[in-house]
Order: C-alpha cells, then sequence, then structure tokens
C-alpha cells in the first residue's frame, strides 16, 4: 500500500545519532521510508550547543543552534529531531531568540559571518509527533504486517520531549507514544516513572547518582510488568540499556530488560528485519522475546 | 547633541476601560513616557475622525483611540462602531499622508493598567522614531 | 459674554507636588486666556480647600472653576458640589486630571510639570465652552434583584426583605445554599455548617417580601439605576411548585440512580431530587437528562406516586420579565479543577481526594455518614493535608485563596478526630489574619498535627522502598530543615483554591461590569467602595468579586443590602445628563443614527423625516454624535465645542 | 555604533549572575521565589547537592552566592527541567543551573576535579573543533584526565559496543566548522553577553 502523498521534511539526526545510537537513526530511517515520510538530512550540520556546551558557553550555544536553524531556513521544511535534548536546544534559541531582541542582534550578526542569516520561521518538530499528528492512525495500521500480540512495553519519554516547552504533550504524563505504540499491537503498561530523570550526562560524572536513577525506571518497569522498555532519547537509551549491568553489579539486582528505540517497535511490526533495525547492536539482548511475540500476519 | 524629541500624543480614552485602566496604572505607580494627553469621552464610538484631525491639525505627533475590549463594551457593542470608522480613518490619514503609526486603536480594560503602561511605551517610542509631524506647519505652508 | 475662570491646582501633598511644579502649573494658568485666578494649594478636596473655592466664586464672581488634581473618578462628585453649593450650575466645573496619568507615571519633574500644565491648558479652554446643565431625577423602583443564593445572596435577600422591600432571589441551583450548604463544620469556631445556615434559608424560603426563582438564570438585564429590568429564564423542573409538598414519595419511588453533584460524585441521588434534604424550595426537580421517561418514553413512575398530581412532563421553560430598581450580584466562585496538577495525582491516583470530598465525607448526611474511609472502605492511619492547590502559582491562579490556610487546619482537627491517625499539613506560608484564627492555628499545633513547611512537588505511588509500598508517597522539601522528605501516608486531601465561576464572563456582560485580572468582578474602589461596581445601582458581594471566608462572604452581603437600601430610601436617582440631543433643523433624515443606537433611544419620525430622540432611554454613549454627517446631533458636556477645544488646547 | 561593555571580571560575581539571569526571558521572576522548595523535591538529584535548589536563591538573597558556585550542587543539575515546569513563581531553575555553571568556570570557583565542569569543557573543546561531537574521543579524555583507572573499568563494555559498530573513532568534521569557530570567538569578543539588558524606555 502506498501513501497518496509524500511528506518532506529537513532532518536533524544530532551527533550522538553517528556514534552510539547508530541504530536509531537506522530505525528512524527505514519506517520514515515505509510511512512516506522523505528526511532529507540537514546540510553541515552542527552540534546543537546541548546541555554540556550550554553549562559553559551561553551565546555560542544559541549561535550553534541558529546555525542549524538557519541552514533549515533555507528548505523551507519543518526540521524533523530524534534527540529530544536537540529538540529543547534548538527550540529555546527559536523561543528566546523572539522574546529577547538584543540576542537575536547578537546571534544574527555572528550569523553573517558564516553567510547566514535566521528570520526564526523554522518549526522544530520530534519525529514521534510527527508519526502521530502527520501520518495517523489508519495509515500506520495498513503498514502492520507482524502482530506484536500485546507486547508489554513501558513507553519512557524521559524528561526533554515534554520539558520545558510542553509543546508536545502534557509536561509529566504524555500519552503520544502510549498511543502510538497501541496503534502498532503493543500494550503500554502503566509506567508513572514516564517521565523522571535517567541521570542524563552524570552517569559520567555522578555515576552513584544515575545508577540510582536508572535502577528507579527499570524496577518500575519490572513492577508493572513490562516486558521492555521504549525509548525516544539516545542518551536514556545508552544509561538504560549500557549500564544495566552497572546497576546489577552495584544494587545487587538482575534487571534483564530490552531496551528498544520506539522507532525499532514500530519497525519490528512493520516486518523489518532485526539488522534493518540495528537491533543487533543492542547489549540486552531482546532476540527471545520477539521470538514469543511477532507473528505474520497474513 | 540635539535634544530629544518628545512627540506629544492624544489619547481618547472611554471613561468605563481604557481611562480606568489607565488610572489604575498610575494608582500602581507604572512609570510610562508622560507624552500623552487623556481625553475621557464615554465610549470610544464618540470619537468621530474630526476630534483626530483636529489633534493632527493642531499639531499632536499622535493619536491614541482606547476602549473596551470588543464583546465588553458597556455601551453593548460601541467599540465595534469603533473599529469599523478607524478603518475609514486610517484610510483618511493615509490620503493625507500621515504616517499610520501615529495612530492606534487599542483595548485596555478597567485591570490592565500594565497594558495601558506598555501601550503608551511602545508607542511613544514608535512615533519617537518616526520623528515630529508637524502638520499644522506643513498645512499652513500650502495654505 | 466673557467667562472668568478660577483655576486650582492640587499638591495632593507630594502625591502630585513631589514630580510636578505646582506652582508653576498655577503660574502658567493665570496667563491662559478668561482665567481671573489660579492658585495652588496643599489639599484642595479638604474642607479649607473647597472654601476657598467658593469664596472666590461668590467674590470674585467666577464664571467657571477648574480644578487640577486627581481622576474625576475620585473627587468629581466632590468638587461638583463644591460649586453648586456656591451657585455655580456643576457642570461648569471641569475636572482635570494631574495625578493618576499625570505625577503618578513619571520621575522627571521637568517633563510632569510641562504635562501637567497641557492638561489644565485643555481644560481651562473646554471648560469655556461649558453648559449649565440640569441633571434630570428619576425614581427609583425600590424591587431588588439578587443573583446567586450562597450565603452572600442569603444574607443581602433578608437584610432587604426584612426592611419590607421586594427581593427577587435568582439561583441556578435547584435549592439555595451553595457551598456553605455542603460543608460539614466551619472554622474557627467550629460550628456546624448546616446548623446555623438551615434556619436562614428557611426565612428565605418563607419570607413574604422574597420572590425566589430557584433552577434560574438571568439571560438580560437593561435599563438604567433605579430603573432596570431583567430578564429570567425559569428551567423547567417538570414539578409544580404550588401542589407540591415536599414529601419525597417520588424521589423514593425513582428508579433510577445517578452520582449526584452534591455530593461531588461520591454518594448518588435519583433523577428526581433534592440536592440534600433540607434544600429550599423542597420541590424537587426532574433530571431530564437521565430520567427514563424523558430518556426512553417510559416509567411515569414518579407521577404514579404523587400524592399531589404535582409532576408534570409537560411544563415548559419560562421566561420573565422583572422591573427592578438595583441589583446585588452574589454568583459565588467554582473550586479549583486539582486534575490540572497532574503531579498531585487527582483522578489517576484513587485515595487523593479534595477539600470539598472531604466535606461531604465528613458530614453525617453524607455518603459514608461521617466517616472518613479509603476507597478500600478502610480508615486512613496517616492524612496529608496539601496546601494551595491551584493557588499562588504562576502556572494557575497567581493570588492567595485566602480561605484554605483555615479550612485546612479545620480539615486537619476533623480527620485527627475522627480516625486518630497521624496527619501531615504542607504549606508555604500559614495564613491565619482572622479574629480567632491564629489561635486556632496554636490549637492545631497542640493537636500534634505535623506541619511541614514546603510545598509538595508531586504526590507518587511509586515505591522506593519497602515501608513505602501501598502507600502514597508525598515529595517535598521540608525547607526549615532543607530537606527532601518522602512521607508515606493513605490518604492525601487537596485544599483546592477558589477560582471565577465558568460563567463570570457571560455574567460580566449581562450586566455590564469588569472583571479584574483575576477574572474575578471588578469593584468600583478596592477600600472604599468595595461591594459597587462602575455600573451605577448594580453592586457585588462575596465570593464572586474574589476569594472569601463565610464572615467576610455575609459582611459584603450586609454592606451590598446597606447600598442598595440607601439607595431606595433617596427615592430618586440623579442621572447624567450626557445624553444626546438632536437639532431638528440641522437633521437631514438620513436615517444613519436609528440603526446605530443599541438602545433603541432614536426614532424616526417619517410624517417630519427627522430622527427623533427619547431622552430616557439614551445611555450617553455617543456613537450617534461621532456619526451624524450633517452634526445634527451633540452629546451634552461632551459636545464637539467642547471637545475639539480641549483637543486644540493639549495638541498645541 | 560599538556596544559599551562593562569589563565583567571587575564586577561582583553576584552583579554579573543578576545581570545575566534578567536577561533571560523572564529571568526576573528570580525575585518572586517564595522559598517554598518545590524545585527541591522535584529535583532527581537534590539528595545528592550541597545545597538544595531553593538554598541556591536563599543564598543569593544572603549574598552567599560564592558558596553556592564552590558546591557540588550546579554540577549535579541533569537538565530535566522538572523545577522549571513547576516552580509556582515562575522562575526558570533549569536556567539559571545553567548560568551559574558558566559563572563557576569563569570566574574559577571549579574545584579541579569536578568531573561535570571537565566534562563540558571537553565537549565544548571538541564541538568547536569539529563542529560536532564523537563519545568516544569525549570519554575517552574524559577519563584520562579524571581518573585513567576508571577508563580500564569501562573496557567490557566498550568492547561490547565497538564490536556491535557502535565506537566509531573518527569524529565527523563539518565543512563550516571553521567559519564557525571565527563567528563564535568573533562573538565573544565583540558581541554583547546576552546578558545585556535590553534598554527600556
Amino acid at each position: 500500500m502506498n501513501l497518496q502523498t509524500t511528506m518532506n521534511f529537513s532532518y536533524y539526526p544530532g551527533c550522538s545519532l553517528e556514534g552510539m545510537n547508530k541504530a536509531y537513526d537506522k530505525s528512524a530511517r527505514a519506517v520514515c521510508d515505509a510511512l512516506g515520510i522523505n528526511l532529507a538530512e540537514l546540510n553541515d550540520w552542527n552540534c546543537c550547543g546541548a546541555s554540556a556546551y550550554i553549562s559553559i558557553r551561553e551565546l555560542r550555544a544559541h549561535l550553534l543552534s541558529a546555525r542549524n536553524l538557519a541552514i533549515a531556513e533555507k528548505e523551507k521544511k519543518d526540521l524533523v529531531v530524534v534527540c529530544p535534548s536537540c529538540l529543547t536546544t534548538l527550540t529555546k534559541t527559536n523561543h528566546y531568540m523572539a522574546e529577547n531582541p538584543k540576542l537575536r542582534q547578537t546571534i544574527s550578526k555572528a550569523l553573517k559571518e558564516t553567510e547566514l542569516q535566521y528570520w526564526g520561521s523554522v518549526k522544530v518538530r520530534h519525529l514521534l509527533e510527527v508519526i502521530v499528528n502527520e501520518v495517523g492512525q489508519n495509515e500506520i495500521k495498513a503498514r502492520i504486517k507482524n502482530s506484536l500480540k500485546d507486547l508489554k512495553v513501558a513507553p519512557y519519554y524521559g524528561c526533554q520531549l515534554t520539558r520545558p516547552f510542553g509543546e508536545i504533550d502534557d509536561k509529566e504524563f504524555p500519552t503520544i507514544l502510549d498511543t502510538l505504540l497501541t496503534w502498532v499491537g503493543a500494550k503500554p503498561v502503566n509506567f508513572p516513572v514516564k517521565t523522571k530523570c535517567c541521570g542524563g550526562m552524570l552517569m559520567m560524572t555522578n555515576e552513584d547518582v544515575a545508577l540510582g536513577l536508572v535502577r528507579n525506571l527499570l524496577e518500575c518497569a519490572r513492577e508493572n510488568g513490562a516486558e521492555c522498555i521504549a525509548t525516544i532519547c539516545p542518551l536514556c537509551h545508552m544509561n538504560l540499556e549500557a549500564y544495566q549491568d552497572n546497576v546489577n553489579k552495584h544494587f545487587g539486582t538482575d534487571y534483564k530488560i530490552p531496551i528498544l528505540y520506539f522507532t525499532q517497535i514500530i519497525g519490528l511490526a512493520f516486518g523489518f528485519s532485526r539488522k534493518t533495525l540495528g537491533i543487533e547492536e543492542e547489549l540486552t539482548p531482546s532476540k527471545a522475546l520477539f521470538e514469543k511475540h511477532l507473528e505474520v500476519i497474513r | 547633541m540635539t535634544e530629544r524629541f518628545e512627540p506629544r500624543i492624544v489619547g481618547f480614552l472611554c471613561k468605563w476601560c481604557a481611562y480606568t485602566g489607565a488610572d489604575l496604572a498610575g494608582t500602581s505607580r507604572m512609570k510610562y513616557p508622560p507624552n500623552i494627553n487623556p481625553i475621557r469621552v464615554n465610549c470610544s464610538g464618540r470619537v468621530d475622525p474630526t476630534l483626530v484631525l483636529k489633534a493632527f491639525a493642531s499639531g499632536a505627533d499622535g493619536v491614541l483611540i482606547a476602549g473596551c475590549h470588543p464583546g465588553d463594551c458597556h455601551y453593548t457593542n460601541g467599540n465595534m462602531k469603533t473599529i469599523k470608522r478607524f478603518k475609514l480613518l486610517q484610510h483618511l490619514l493615509d490620503e493625507f499622508g500621515i504616517e499610520k503609526e501615529r495612530v492606534r486603536l487599542e483595548w485596555v480594560s478597567a485591570s490592565e493598567g500594565e497594558r495601558y503602561a506598555s501601550v503608551v511605551r511602545s508607542m511613544t517610542e514608535e512615533i519617537r522614531n518616526l520623528g515630529p509631524l508637524n502638520w499644522k506647519r506643513n498645512m499652513e505652508v500650502i495654505a | 459674554m466673557t467667562e472668568k475662570i478660577g483655576v486650582y491646582v492640587c499638591h495632593c501633598g507630594t502625591n502630585i507636588g513631589r514630580t510636578v511644579d505646582c506652582k508653576s502649573v498655577a503660574e502658567y494658568a493665570r496667563g491662559l486666556p478668561n482665567v481671573v485666578v489660579a492658585r495652588d494649594y496643599q489639599y484642595t478636596c479638604s474642607d479649607p480647600g473647597q472654601e476657598m473655592i467658593k469664596n472666590d466664586i461668590r467674590e470674585l464672581g467666577l464664571t467657571r472653576v477648574v480644578v487640577a488634581s486627581c481622576s474625576p473618578l475620585m473627587h468629581e462628585p466632590t468638587f461638583r458640589r463644591t460649586v453648586a453649593s456656591a451657585g455655580l450650575n456643576p457642570f461648569l466645573f471641569q475636572m482635570a486630571n494631574i495625578r493618576e496619568q499625570c505625577s503618578w507615571i513619571t520621575e522627571d519633574r521637568g517633563l510632569g510639570t510641562e504635562r501637567a500644565k497641557e492638561i489644565v491648558a485643555g481644560a481651562v479652554t473646554r471648560v469655556n465652552f461649558n453648559e449649565p446643565l440640569e441633571v434630570k431625577k428619576v425614581p427609583v423602583n425600590p424591587d431588588v434583584l439578587i443573583v446567586g443564593g450562597g450565603i452572600t445572596g442569603i444574607e443581602s435577600a433578608l437584610q432587604i426583605a426584612d426592611s419590607g422591600k421586594k427581593v427577587w432571589l435568582v439561583e441556578k441551583e435547584p435549592s439555595i445554599g451553595g457551598f456553605m450548604s455542603r460543608f460539614d463544620k466551619t472554622f474557627p469556631t467550629l460550628d456546624c455548617a448546616a446548623c446555623i445556615l438551615t434556619p436562614k434559608m428557611v426565612s428565605v424560603g418563607q419570607h413574604q417580601n422574597i420572590e425566589l426563582l430557584t433552577y434560574s438564570d438571568v439571560i438580560g438585564f437593561e435599563g438604567y439605576v433605579g430603573n432596570f429590568t431583567a430578564k429570567i429564564r425559569r428551567r423547567a423542573r417538570y414539578v409544580d411548585e404550588e401542589k407540591c409538598t415536599g414529601c419525597g414519595q417520588c424521589e423514593q419511588k425513582c428508579p433510577l440512580s445517578v452520582p449526584s453533584e452534591f455530593e461531588c460524585g461520591l454518594g448518588k441521588r435519583k433523577a428526581i431530587y433534592r440536592p440534600f434534604p433540607q434544600a429550599v424550595p423542597g420541590t424537587p426537580v426532574i433530571d431530564k437528562e437521565h430520567c427514563l421517561y424523558f430518556t426512553k418514553g417510559v416509567c411515569k413512575v414518579c407521577q404514579k406516586f404523587c400524592p399531589r398530581g404535582a409532576i408534570d412532563f409537560e411544563q415548559k421553560e419560562k421566561i420573565m420579565e422583572i422591573p427592578v430598581g438595583t441589583a446585588i450580584i452574589a454568583t459565588g466562585f467554582d473550586v479549583f479543577d486539582a486534575e490540572r496538577v497532574k503531579e498531585y495525582g487527582y483522578g489517576r491516583l484513587p485515595n487523593v481526594i479534595t477539600s470539598l470530598e472531604f466535606e461531604r465525607l465528613t458530614h453525617a448526611s453524607g455518603p459514608t455518614a461521617g466517616k472518613i474511609l479509603l476507597k478500600n472502605g478502610k480508615q486512613p492511619e496517616s492524612i496529608a493535608i496539601i496546601h494551595c492547590v491551584g493557588s499562588r502559582d504562576v502556572n494557575y491562579n497567581e493570588y492567595c485563596s485566602r480561605v484554605c490556610c483555615m479550612y485546612s487546619l479545620k480539615t486537619a482537627h476533623l480527620v485527627h478526630e475522627k480516625t486518630e491517625g497521624k496527619v501531615y499539613e504542607f504549606y508555604i506560608d500559614m495564613r491565619a489574619f482572622g479574629k480567632g484564627y491564629e489561635e486556632f492555628y496554636k490549637r492545631l499545633l497542640e493537636e500534634d498535627v505535623t506541619f511541614i513547611r514546603g510545598r509538595v512537588a508531586e504526590v507518587t505511588d511509586v515505591a522506593q522502598n519497602p515501608s513505602e509500598k501501598g502507600k502514597l508517597i508525598v515529595v517535598a522539601e521540608d525547607t526549615l530543615l532543607g530537606i527532601v522528605r518522602r512521607i508515606p501516608v493513605d490518604l492525601v486531601i487537596l485544599s483546592v483554591g477558589l477560582q471565577p465561576r465558568k460563567d463570570a464572563v457571560d455574567v460580566a456582560h449581562i450586566f455590564s461590569i469588569s472583571r479584574s485580572k483575576d477574572g474575578f468582578f471588578l469593584e468600583k474602589h478596592p477600600k472604599l467602595a468595595p461591594v459597587s461596581t462602575a455600573a451605577d445601582g448594580i453592586f457585588i458581594a462575596g465570593s464572586c468579586q474574589g476569594p472569601k471566608d463565610i464572615p467576610d462572604s455575609v459582611a459584603q452581603g450586609g454592606a451590598a443590602a446597606a447600598n442598595v437600601l440607601s439607595l431606595i430610601d433617596r427615592k430618586e436617582v440623579e442621572l447624567e445628563p450626557t445624553i444626546a440631543i438632536i437639532d431638528e433643523n440641522a437633521c437631514s433624515g438620513c436615517k444613519i443614527c436609528p440603526e446605530l443606537c443599541p438602545y433603541h433611544a432614536i426614532s424616526f419620525d417619517e410624517g417630519k423625516s427627522i430622527a427623533v430622540l427619547t431622552a430616557a432611554l439614551c445611555k450617553g454613549c455617543g456613537v450617534c454624535v461621532a456619526a451624524c454627517p450633517s452634526g445634527a446631533i451633540e452629546q451634552q458636556n461632551f459636545t464637539n465645542r467642547q471637545l475639539l477645544a480641549e483637543v486644540e488646547a493639549v495638541s498645541s | 555604533m560599538p556596544e559599551m561593555l562593562l569589563d565583567r571580571s571587575q564586577q561582583s560575581v553576584t552583579d554579573v549572575f543578576l545581570e545575566d539571569v534578567y536577561s533571560i526571558p523572564h529571568g526576573e521572576k528570580i525575585k518572586e521565589c517564595i522559598q517554598c522548595g518545590t524545585c527541591s523535591a522535584s529535583c532527581p538529584t537534590s539528595y545528592a547537592m550541597d545545597y538544595t535548589p531553593r538554598e541556591v536563591i536563599a543564598s543569593l538573597r544572603a549574598g552567599l552566592l560564592d558558596r553556592v558556585l564552590k558546591s557540588n550542587t550546579i554540577w549535579l543539575c541533569a537538565s530535566c527541567y522538572y523545577c522549571t515546569v513547576r516552580c509556582p513563581s515562575g522562575i526558570k531553575l533549569t536556567d539559571i543551573m545553567y548560568e551559574l555553571k558558566r559563572l563557576a568556570v569563569e570566574f574559577g570557583y571549579v574545584q579541579k576535579s569536578a568531573k561535570a565542569a571537565i566534562v563540558s569543557k571537553l565537549f565544548v573543546d571538541l564541538v568547536d573543533k569539529n563542529g560536532r561531537i564523537a563519545e568516544v574521543p569525549l570519554v575517552g579524555k574524559f577519563f584520562l584526565k579524571t581518573n585513567p583507572f576508571a577508563a580500564l573499568g569501562m573496557m567490557p563494555r566498550a568492547w561490547k559496543l565497538f564490536r556491535r559498530g557502535r565506537m566509531p573513532m573518527i569524529p565527523n568534521r563539518i565543512k563550516g566548522a571553521e567559519d564557525l569557530k571565527i563567528a563564535s570567538e568573533n562573538l565573544e569578543i565583540t558581541g554583547v553577553h546576552a546578558g545585556a539588558k535590553e534598554e527600556k524606555t
């Protein structure tokens, strides 16, 4: 089945999708392809100026963001991001430049030196929201090849998809990912910590603190009977997945919960191979889980 | 050094909303440039174009008409008539070559002291940038 | 004739004098045409100040007076009386506002003075063209409309009716009583709400001077002070109030139960119901949305059992037009919707309830017969009370709801008394400002309630250790310790704030009154005219003006009644003569003005082919004046000549 | 017209802080703090902080900002924005934490061992050089700087990641990197700090 129209967006993968979180990029592209979402990677994009950067340099961070926005503005399309941290950073620059004329002038002047200008017209959007709002239920259901047979998923949103701006969904109890999971046949479990913090960058600098936070998430998922956790953020994904062993070691626990990008779960329902979706690159295996759950619909 | 241009603005304020809101700005000791001379009318609908032209012709650099928010008019819908009349007025001023920024129609409720203050602030600034109108002098020259 | 104008520039202490050089303004005024005397004075509104003006009128033969001082909203009536008592027509006086819109808005004395001079010039030039006007007096209709039958409206109604005046009391709900009828005990005295309210409700129901219109709304309100017409919609009850004795047979027999609004959905009511047993009037209403006869066309059990044949399925809503002279709006408040604060879990976590729900739980005639029970039927052993839910918060309502601290203390007392459980109160600031309130706080401290100074960040059921399992965990910083505490409890009570009613916008439109920034109705003056509005003859009282406790609501109800009675006893009121007049000879008969007038005050005389004004209907907006292409309409005291003179003077 | 810049190092750290904070949209809301503690209790890491987020503002008011800048508080902020969205006074506390981090670095309050500051600085250096960040050099340099032994502890996980193709060793360098670098350097020499207050009339 073909979508009647192709939707065109600029695409900002963000640094971490080039590295440890390639699988997110792969699965996102595969799913978008299937849904008729045409993602054109932003030409020569740079780091968004995220938290670690803005902690040292404020103006430069806005300049970094603004450069991406300026490049995107030339394309006259909405800018799709997948990393919530990039989403927040780019959106923040967008808002603050609009609200603070002084900042706007300063950044515009610096942009000019790189032969760019930014008028403030770019809409920054997260892929999750684009899939739910632009594609919609019918088109998604029409592409399902594998039943997920009520795979119990803990929908984990993390912090920066909805905070601070709350433009996509409720700031503390969003439901947009729950909805999407239902559409593809999975069963989102009650997950009251869905927007609690995973520790983010603290995993590198204050591991004890961050491990405790990850443990709370894993515990809540297990308590509520989740068979896996769906993520939308590369950093959350990293902390939950790559540090699950450390949590077990540190707290004497035995969590073995597969962590999957929401795009990987959709991809599985669409019948893509585990390789295409980068699932073979994961550290906590989910093969057994999906052998149990995947059933080809005829 | 040249002295800063202090524009002269005439404000027609309806007594139920805008005038009360302007009073509130004062009672709350909000600061805004003292460049506006308020004239109290019962309803913004009372302000006929002659009054506005008279202001410009007598030397005003700007005119503010302020009334109740649409739907909140004390006289049911006087302000809706103001809206219609304001469009004609803008057209007329255009004919006379008066910049459209020099006349404004704003809604200020009785509790919006801050809004009134910020309207006057921005209007004063805008007209200061435009410079003096000197319509009176210009008309005399033509005549 | 050349006018003789006197100008008085007021210092208002330092209020004007600090940023306006009043001496030089007076000096400047002295140089204006026709000004014969100009003085500056410390407090012009004082007795000696007024005397000075009167003397000048008598001795210098002033024909016009200008006072440059505060806003005309403050002292225009004062100075009009002053000049009138010296024999001058009050409309030959003109006020120049150099305080609210001049001295108070700037720190620049140079510019302030300059502006004051221009404002005075405007007033002086204008006053030359002021004309003596006759103030029209109209009789005041002694009947009073009161909107809202809560404790405030009840108080107003009884005060006025007891003085022998007729009151129309309109209430939206099937019974009067308002929020107070849903409360158990009242702070700080802990007397039972029903015990003190019910007698008043009964008095209202039986009072010969009170016409009680429940289950009704005001849908229109027109006219002017002393002579309004209220349009009221009486919704169909489907029960004849004349025939019904309130025996309650129908309620007993009705087969259909639905959640009761009065009980916050915690209890049930029938499809034919009275919200509560002591309802006034005792006549039930049929809830058309649920009634089996209306939804399915069968049943009529109530009709069968009614011994008086009072059930009338054919009843239609009625529109009434009632002439009144004054109105009191006492429409009250809504409670804040706790579901909006998602992190507190209301609606998601079963044992998180609102303070209003608590009132029903603890009420002897409530759904649990006064027992405080969890959703599983057990009694809570630990309880948290959270202050400021929806109040003092930029995300919801910025203002303090004023009553929550005290009712939270009451809640703590009751819950402790009934369950002997451990009670925690989380507060930001304890506001116990009323008579006997601080003492009540002390009493609760003695009762061993644990007070934690910190706003609750969240209520969660996600346990972090075994002691938290199965509990609601309340997370807050104990700000006096600088430590974040997680306190596991069984029951959480949210002290929800008060907010403007959802229909406050509509009510404001109907009565042409304003609302303040927070959405409550706006009083004429926050201190000196707290129950008056900008619209003469229309008063506000109780929580529709801002959150209030019962003592303050009753006091305002009484105050509004006194205002109304004072107006009625004057027997007639003066109308601002700022109405339009049409010059027959100048009218070209273009028929523009009759269309524009919102009050149908202008008709068209086909015979003479001119527009004719009915003065009594004109409210003086001046829209017709501005629209008349032949300049045939003038507005008294706002004539074109007056305004043009003022405009010219302030522009040049 | 060249902007007249006050030399930031000549001002007290509190003055610089306030000037910067007031320039953030709604930054002046910090004055309206009612010390309710919502921020502290919403913060996932406040239990490990020397001072709770509420105490940061209390310290500011007491003229004790320096003790906050020296503390671990600011470096434990994980940017979850819970405090920002829940604050009943509308204070953007997360932005304020960023500002405090910057000042701590600028005014030399950071202890040598403050790992979060080190990682942030490395992050900035790498981005400034390449325009993008690659995790391997970042993580690698970080552990070499802080604790080479911990790096050894990381090896098993690193090896797993590497085997799965998740550890690219060479950072991508964007084409505009050089331009960007010049522009951002100029930005800080000639540009006003975002903190420069908008002139009010």
